[in-house]
């Protein structure tokens, strides 16, 4: 089991009605943690044009994640 | 000190044509992005914008960075908003400034071009009929699409 | 009111930003073109302008017009001085409100590119060896070639 | 004869030595009137690049001009 430290931003804040959370998980990678979150938080909206952070530096979906590590998902952006 | 900043207070007050000044700048180009008062036929009342700050900050020097490398610029210096925003209000300001005008043209717009599709900022639009929804716009996800896909 | 003014007082001092706004405009795109030090690799210590008042406001508000024929943009207001001018100050301001940041940046480099060659305006440099000169653009020149051959 | 009013800009100014003036002449269009004005202050810069304006507006060369019409040669511009 690792310990995470989630940062929700857009619709995942909504969904989760939270700003911020530290999770303990199996999850291995951003995919298997995204899918723990859905369950948890019983919404289903997917990751299709999702991107994740992992550390305050964007990842890929089968990083391998290590304890303590900062994880953000990423819904599609809307600055300027 | 970065040439990239999050704020959450007004950024009229910031004097951002101070910050880019060279004596050999014969050109400057400033975007000024405000909040308009209708999004795809529906009006708009007021809005927040949201910020991953540490990742925004990031990849915003990051596109700077590659302005630097593709055109001929003296300086940049970007702002974006968090926060509530009401109509009228920037949300974004960007100045660059060069020595003739066609570059500082050319990399103005590189530069919001990019920011839009890759900077982790959201937008919560709030409409006349009392609902709101968090915006996509179309270029980003085709951008994450892309990047999924390579 | 005119939306194109030749100004021999400061233009720096010009609010330009509320000539333009309008609720309805999300983007706006400024250019500030400002006396450098150096043209051509001379050094310039400082210059005049002079303009054909009555022609160059006619001529720039038919700039104006055709970007406006071209161009989904909200409003322009362009302002160039006349007079002493020292390095740093601004020579011509520049701004255009649209609803969306393209067209903003497209009507704007085409009023700027327009203007370098259609507005009877003039530039008397002074350099540090002491001498002066009137400056020839050169594409003003292929201009009127264009002009005369046609 | 005709009388033009003639104002003048950029190097016309430093040849001319004045920015304005009301001169009689017997030219009927701008070409002659430039010839004129080249013979009257002995410079000899040629028109090439060069437009005229007559009465505030772009005109032609080879245009015939009105007693009291307002002339300006207009030299290659640098505004911006």
């Amino acid at each position: 089991m690792n310990t995470y430290h989630l940062q929700y931003f857009s619709l995942l804040g909504d969904f989760t009605k939270k700003s911020c959370e530290t999770l303990t998980s199996k999850a291995s990678t951003p995919s298997e943690l995204y899918a723990e979150i859905e369950a948890l938080y019983s919404f289903s909206h997917g990751k299709d044009n999702f991107r994740v952070a992992i550390n305050d530096e964007f990842g890929e979906w089968n990083s391998v994640l290590n304890d303590g590590d900062n994880i953000v998902f990423i819904p599609p952006v809307a600055g300027g | 000190m970065s040439n990239f900043l999050i704020s959450a207070k007004a950024i009229e007050d910031i004097d951002i044509v101070e910050k880019v000044s060279t004596r050999q700048s014969g050109g400057y180009v400033i975007f000024d992005g405000r909040v308009r008062d209708h999004n795809e036929n529906r009006d708009v009342t007021h809005l927040q914008y949201q910020a991953y700050e540490a990742l925004a900050v990031k990849e915003g020097e990051r596109i700077i960075a590659e302005a630097f490398e593709k055109f001929n610029i003296h300086k940049v210096f970007c702002v974006h908003r968090t926060g509530d925003l009401q109509i009228g209000d920037s949300a974004v300001r960007l100045i660059v400034s060069a020595k003739h005008r066609g570059t500082a043209f050319d990399a103005c717009e590189f530069i919001i071009d990019e920011l839009k599709i890759r900077v982790p900022i959201w937008k919560n639009e709030h409409y006349t009929d009392g609902s709101s929804g968090w915006v996509e716009c179309h270029e980003c996800s085709k951008h994450a699409h892309h990047h999924k896909e390579s």
